[in-house]
């Protein structure tokens, strides 16, 4: 296919769902099925279009990638900069590379997928809607259909043009877009509500989880556009090709020095920190499983956290450049990382929610790709980035598909007080929702990494080995310190896996909603196993060549030889400039990190399954792990009491702050009073004038002490609310300014006098 | 000799008018006023060689904006009571600041702007250009406005203010349910 | 011929007497009568630094053509919230409407 | 300088070069040929009042069956309208109580200014227009939007409530057909490539009205309305609103606004003639030089004011046959169905005529081509809009008849439940 094509191809990813967008908020009238053809329209055509694409790049030769890997480039002019027709613009544009193909190849297959599954997962009853704004019961029709399938193309268009974004502005436009409709998708049902008992576990309505990961992202963008602004003055252009090849990083560690290129890494990173969910930021993701199961797999599969990680994989050699310069950046981001994944798989380990349990295992993931960015794992990351997309979004729409049997069953049951998304009263869906079963059996396993067949374990291995080499070749300890306290959080991924699913499908039913769950519709089980397929076969593109047994046999590590060409030939010139200690490398086969990667795996499940499935709880047994881990249970299950943490430590001081600090003792204090002072000072010095005056004077010190005391009660009024009076001010004062630095400029001073 | 014509009374209307604009106590004869203003405005465009702004100038600014503040006035009419004063209690500061911006912005033209353009930027007198570049003026700016390497997004995004505009303006002005009543 | 000053200090004087009236005048249309005046005279500003010194370019003729549509915007959204305060207080004097005083 | 010389020059246009000839290159010279030139043309657009306004009542009265004037002047009474001014001026004027003196004043002579000025651009013959402005159809559009300010100020400064309501009601109309107005002149812009009146003139060796009848019939309703003539005649309905902003206005002031009303009627016809019947020009008539005379200006003149003529006759035509509108069905006229269809319009004619140039079918024999591909595309357009009326008639109709079957039936059964 000519290049010109794949431009104008690449141009109509993204353009397809943000047309539908409009289409159907414009046009639909609310007509149901108009609304998700639409939709589905709108995404076919960009995955046929996006894997077009793909499939260009993944036929092309590696060798001839790495020399020229950004294959697709169009730029169109947006702005002009300086004097028209002086050439200066602010270019937009897309481009796609190999790194963008896989994700062109990941992004609109599981969307498409989730958009089957929302057909099915909304649309089952066919009465009319109790109320808006809340969940529907089963046999109810959901009103705010078209408003769904609307956001959520916006949703899918918005990471679209992430992906083939060339530039950082063009991406932080999508980035923002996402944010703005995982706000809208988060809080779709606004009108619920809880009530949490005295005692339970802290439960927020949508309304307010909405708000909460809006305002949480929101921190981290405000970072990421200073890093924004400082990545445009260091290099002159945001523009990812330009600015990420070795000569623009040279350029630009000239300008500014390699220390800063460091800086300047760490604060787009922290743009990471709040989309991927990463600690100290990750609190919002838990809350936003208050949304309909398919946006939690959108948010949390296809789109939202893995546009985090696409920003750290994209400027990765600005990344590499900064560690270099600065290896505390890396020990930063590894370490966050690294942190992120352990804590959020011991929280894991205790939730009771099926959808939290999957919450924080995303957390978890997401901090294995983090901590293999710190250490350089750049096509580990990447790897892991695709493998986890698949079988993340297949657990997370199993998991829907497990709530909506739940809730036939409290249909069925007329019981709706009962939490469907409680795994203690599940337990026995095996049988009843068999599809159900095996497609969570094979999100599960991926997510543990059983070995050899799934995808997870390849990745993961990857990430292991890379961790190792690094300790082992580089003698670099962070790689020994991430190899360690991943290892652990993988050995509890493999544990609460099993536990979750022994709690779902395995013994008996607990509850009679368990007891009447029966399997869901087709538009949700053909996706599950369209899904499944990839969770497995994923994996089989990035099987090292040097494993042993299978290595020879597949003899094409295609997915390390293909993304790899992105960057290898830029840190190939970094490394001779010597800006990267070494450019991307071949790794060799070790057995440590092999072993390690198999003893967590088969240990997690093992012992999983020794505690909850050898002999599945019975209705009303507590939890076996709540005696042996004691007062550490409580801590866990309340997520380690992070909400409660940055209750005390960052909300109610701003509270504090503004309350005390800024009203109490600027505003009646410093403020009022100086204006008291003044008023007493010349109100005393008007009484002792008086008392002159009686003897001294007369009339004209009384006069004196009236005007006195006349400004200053204008002094007091000072704040008057009239928009002139301020305008006034601000423009004297304006003035002021301008002949200020008019003076000095032009010495005028010295020509005036 | 016609230009500077144009420019004097352009200049007398626009002034003399616009002071009757910020002084009048009747509002209506103001909006009046700034009408003749916006007038001799267009005519400075003229002896500016602008003519399509000129009667772009006419057809927004006095068939359009001066159309719809008398619209304001008029609703607004109960207000209009020409016997009070016309100016806040601050009128005293205003006058001095305002005195003051001019006086900058003067000796901004008149003294510092000599000391900044260097001698290639004429000032005295207007750059020699052929008839037929001013008579492409509005050719070039309307390819400019729609072309892909001119204005094509700020113009787009004007349309998009001016619509958000309107909507806005309806929407704030529509009578509230209980105000009909 | 007529030197660019004189344009400039026309406007300038445009401009204090809008600034004038932003500030002194009690009748919120009047102070919109006010802002419009010196929009009218950033135009000239505009308009006649493209006819000095660029003339060539559209530049200066574009940007007075977007001072137009930003004027036609502001025009009808500020009128229609003087109204929509006409309404509620019964008053469209500037002085009044200080509901965050002190 | 001689009459024997200046009235050949007059024929080829050549005076004003003629007359720099004899009175030199002083710099007063072309002030005071300019002025001449203001007074040539305003005196011209006035006098027309005098012809055009008896014509009018002539043939008004012969449309309702009358004779009309047929005393002053004659049997056919050609002097009625010259004993009209000299009545209008001798009456006396009367300034309402209370009026703004202002804004009551300076309502009649903008009025009558605008009109005017909207003759300079008009081209009566090859090379005889007062200026040939190259935005010149912009130029009318904006004056003509300068003139609503005279409406208001007359309502206003009459201070009186149905002149005030009229000027309300005016100002709305006017300002609702300017866009449809706007809209559809854009496509003689469009087709021509000009903004230019000569241009749009020269464009046309086959008038416009044959490539875009439809949009030639938008702007004539626009016009209509434009100028307030039956049915828009809104401005003045006397039965609702006496004489709406007319109202307080007698003698020679209230001259002012007839004259200037006929003025914009003349120019409105004389501009549609421009725009879509090819202006003065009619099968190469304007170009015919005899002796070395300049005959063919004579003759696009005359070829222009016929066309013209028989427009304001259209004008007349329609105010004798068709009822008024209401306010809200003349809004709802603009609204809903002028300016869609004319933005439909313009995007099929702008996307349809960029095609075929790029083609190549434009000029010379294959400007036929071009002007049947746009004749049927408007035609297309056309069925569409008349075919979608006609389903939304239907089902308004059955829906009303059906309502009133409802009320029928409801009365009927009404008494058994009475009391």
């Amino acid at each position: 296919m000519n290049e010109e094509t794949l431009q104008t191809l690449t141009w109509l990813i993204p353009a397809g769902p943000l047309l539908v967008f409009f289409l159907i908020v414009l046009f639909t009238k609310h007509n149901r099925t108009l609304s998700w053809l639409l939709a589905w329209a709108g995404v076919i055509a960009s995955l046929i279009m996006g894997w077009t694409v793909a499939f260009n790049l993944f036929a092309e030769d590696p060798h001839h990638l790495a020399e020229h890997p950004t294959v697709v480039q169009s730029a169109l002019n947006w702005i002009p900069i300086g004097a028209f027709s002086s050439g200066n613009w602010l270019k937009m544009g897309v481009a796609v590379d190999p790194l963008t193909a896989v994700m062109l190849f990941m992004v609109p297959f599981a969307v498409f997928m989730i958009f089957i599954y929302s057909v099915g997962y909304h649309n089952y009853g066919q009465g009319p809607a109790h109320k808006r704004g809340v969940p529907p019961h089963p046999s109810e029709e959901e009103p705010m259909f078209s408003r769904f399938f609307a956001y959520m193309s916006l949703f899918a268009g918005a990471m679209l043009l992430l992906v083939v974004a060339d530039n950082l502005l063009l991406l932080f436009i999508g980035w923002e877009i996402m944010g703005f409709c995982s706000y809208s998708l988060i809080g779709f049902w606004y009108a619920r509500n809880y009530h949490i008992e005295p005692g339970g576990i802290p439960h927020i309505p949508p309304r307010q989880a909405a708000v909460k990961a809006f305002m949480t992202t929101r921190v981290a963008d405000v970072v990421m556009m200073l890093g924004i602004v400082f990545f445009y003055s260091a290099f002159g252009t945001l523009n990812f090709s330009e600015a990420l090849s070795a000569h623009g990083l040279e350029h630009a560690a000239e300008m500014v020095g390699v220390g800063a290129l460091g800086i300047m890494a760490l604060l787009l990173f922290t743009g990471t920190v709040g989309k991927s969910a990463q600690w100290p930021l990750h609190v919002w993701l838990p809350d936003a499983m208050e949304g309909p199961t398919p946006v939690s797999a959108t948010i949390h599969a296809a789109a939202m956290v893995s546009a985090g990680i696409y920003l750290i994989v994209r400027i990765f050699p600005l990344i590499a450049v900064g560690i270099e310069g600065n290896p505390g950046v890396g020990w930063v981001i590894a370490g966050i990382g690294a942190f992120t994944a352990l804590m959020a798989a011991t929280i894991a380990v205790a939730q009771n929610d099926v959808k939290g349990v999957l919450a924080y295992s995303t957390i978890s993931q997401l901090g294995f790709m983090v901590a293999a960015i710190g250490i350089g794992a750049y096509i580990a990351a990447a790897f892991h980035l695709i493998t986890h997309a698949f079988f993340k979004a297949l657990l997370f729409l199993s998991s829907g598909s497990v709530i909506h049997g739940m809730e036939h069953g409290a249909e069925h049951t007329h019981d709706h007080h009962t939490d469907p998304q409680d795994m203690r009263f599940m337990g026995g869906l095996k049988d009843k929702m068999p599809i159900t079963f095996w497609a969570f059996v094979i999100g599960g396993m991926a997510l543990s990494g059983l070995p050899i067949v799934t995808a997870g374990f390849w990745s993961k291995d990857e990430i292991f080995a890379d961790a190792w080499y690094q300790w082992a070749h580089h003698q670099n300890p962070a790689g020994l310190f991430v190899f360690i306290v991943l290892a652990l959080a993988a050995f509890l991924t493999a544990f609460y896996t099993t536990r979750q699913l022994s709690l779902t499908f395995l013994g008996k039913p607990r509850h009679q909603l368990a007891e009447h769950a029966h399997e869901s519709s087709r538009f949700m089980t053909v996706p599950l196993m369209a899904l499944s397929v990839f969770a497995i076969a994923a994996g089989w593109f990035g099987i090292p060549e040097e494993f042993p047994v299978l290595g020879p046999i597949v003899n094409n590590n295609f997915f390390h030889h293909f993304v790899a060409a992105t960057i290898e030939e830029t840190m190939h010139e970094l490394e001779t400039l010597h800006l990267v200690g070494h450019g991307l490398e071949v790794l060799p086969f070790q057995w440590v990190p092999l072993i390690a990667s198999l003893v967590v795996a088969l240990g997690g499940i093992g012992v999983g399954y020794w505690i909850y499935g050898r002999k599945p709880l019975a209705e009303g047994q507590p939890d076996p792990l709540i005696k042996p881990l004691g007062a550490l249970y409580p801590f866990l299950q309340n997520k380690w009491y992070w909400d409660e943490l940055y209750q005390i430590v960052f909300i109610r001081p701003v509270v504090y702050f503004s309350e005390v600090i800024v009203y109490e003792f600027m505003d009646k204090g410093i403020i009022d009073g100086i204006i008291h002072l003044v008023a007493r000072t010349f109100f005393t010095i008007g009484y002792y004038a008086r008392r002159a005056e009686m003897m001294i004077f007369g009339d004209g010190v009384d006069w004196v002490k009236d005007q006195f005391l006349k400004t200053v009660r204008e002094l007091r009024y000072f704040q008057t609310g009239r928009i002139q009076e301020y305008t006034l001010v601000s423009m004297l004062l304006a003035s002021a300014l301008i002949v200020l630095i008019l003076a000095i400029n032009y010495d005028l001073f010295a020509t005036l006098f | 000799m016609a230009e500077q014509i144009t420019f004097i009374i352009g200049s007398i209307l626009a002034l003399g008018a616009g002071f009757i604009v910020v002084t009048n106590r009747n509002l209506f004869h103001g909006a009046l006023a700034l009408m003749i203003s916006f007038l001799g405005v267009a005519a400075i465009y003229l002896s500016l060689d602008a003519g399509f702004l000129a009667a772009a100038q006419l057809l927004i600014y006095i068939g359009a904006i001066s159309i719809l503040i008398i619209f304001a006035i008029m609703l607004t009419r109960r207000m209009m009571q020409t016997t009070e004063d016309p100016f806040n209690s601050q009128f005293l500061l205003a006058l001095a600041a305002s005195v003051t911006v001019f006086a900058i912005l003067f000796s901004a033209i008149v003294y510092v702007w000599p000391l900044t353009a260097s001698n290639s930027v004429p000032l005295a007198a207007k750059t020699a250009v052929a008839d037929a570049v001013l008579q492409d003026t509005v050719v070039n700016l309307g390819s400019a406005f729609v072309g892909a390497d001119g204005y094509v997004i700020p113009f787009e995004l004007a349309s998009i203010l001016l619509l958000a505009a309107m909507v806005g303006a309806i929407i704030v002005a529509w009578p509230k349910p209980e105000d009909v009543a | 011929m007529i030197p660019l000053s004189w344009y400039l200090i026309v406007a300038a004087l445009l401009f204090s007497m809008g600034l004038y009236g932003v500030f002194a005048r009690r009748n919120a249309v009047a102070i919109l009568m006010s802002v419009e005046l010196m929009l009218n005279a950033v135009n000239i500003n505009l308009v006649a630094f493209w006819r000095y010194l660029a003339p060539d370019q559209v530049t200066g003729m574009a940007w007075a053509i977007f001072v137009l549509t930003v004027a036609a915007a502001e025009a009808a959204v500020g009128l229609a919230l003087i109204i929509s305060v006409y309404r509620n207080r019964d008053s469209v004097v500037a002085e009044e409407l200080d509901l965050l005083k002190n | 300088m001689n009459i024997a010389e200046l009235f050949p020059k007059l024929l080829d246009l050549t005076v004003f070069d003629y007359l720099r000839s004899v009175w030199g290159n002083a710099p007063w010279v072309e002030v005071v040929l300019d002025i001449i030139a203001i007074l040539t043309v305003s005196t011209f657009a006035l006098l027309l009042v005098f012809l055009l306004g008896w014509t009018e009542r002539k043939v008004l009265a012969r449309m309702q069956d009358r004779i009309g004037p047929n005393r002053v002047g004659g049997r056919f009474g050609q002097l009625q309208m010259v004993a009209d001014v000299v009545k209008m001026m001798t009456k006396e004027m009367i300034i309402p109580a209370g009026a703004d003196r202002i804004a009551y004043f300076a309502a009649p002579i903008l009025s009558l200014m605008t009109s005017l000025l909207l003759f300079a651009v008009l081209p009566f013959a090859p090379g005889l227009i007062g200026v040939d402005l190259n935005v010149g159809v912009f130029y009318v559009l904006s004056i003509s939007s300068v003139s609503v300010v005279a409406l208001l100020l007359a309502g206003w400064g009459s201070n009186n409530k149905y002149a005030l309501l009229g000027a309300f009601r005016s100002v709305a109309q006017l300002v609702s057909y300017e866009v449809p107005m706007i809209l559809s002149i854009l496509v003689p812009i469009l087709l021509a490539r000009s903004m230019s009146t000569v241009g749009l003139v020269e464009a046309q060796p086959i008038p416009f009205f044959f490539y875009a009848p439809l949009s030639a019939v938008i702007f004539f309703v626009a016009s209509l309305a434009e100028t307030g003539r039956s049915p828009f005649d809104l401005l003045e309905a006397e039965s609702e609103i006496i004489a709406g902003f007319h109202t307080e206005y007698t003698g020679m002031v209230f001259g002012l606004f007839m004259a200037a009303e006929y003025i914009g009627i003349i120019f409105m016809s004389a501009l549609f003639v421009t725009a879509y019947w090819s202006g003065y020009r009619l099968f190469g008539l304007e170009n015919v030089v005899l002796n070395g005379l300049q005959l063919g200006r004579i003759l696009g003149f005359l070829v222009i004011a016929g066309k013209t003529a028989v427009v304001f006759f259209l004008f007349m035509w329609i105010r004798a046959t068709l009822p008024r509108f209401r306010i809200d069905q003349l809004l709802n006229f603009g609204w809903k169905f002028l300016v869609p269809l004319s933005i439909v319009l313009i995007f099929v004619v702008v996307i349809l005529d960029k095609v075929l140039v790029e083609v190549g079918l434009v000029g010379g024999s294959n400007e036929v081509v071009r002007m049947g591909i746009h004749l049927v595309s408007n035609l297309l357009i056309g069925w569409a809009t008349i075919e979608i009326l006609r389903r939304r008639a239907k089902t308004a109709r059955q829906d009303y008849e059906a309502e009133a079957a409802a009320r029928d039936a409801a009365r009927v059964t009404a008494p058994a439940h009475a009391d």
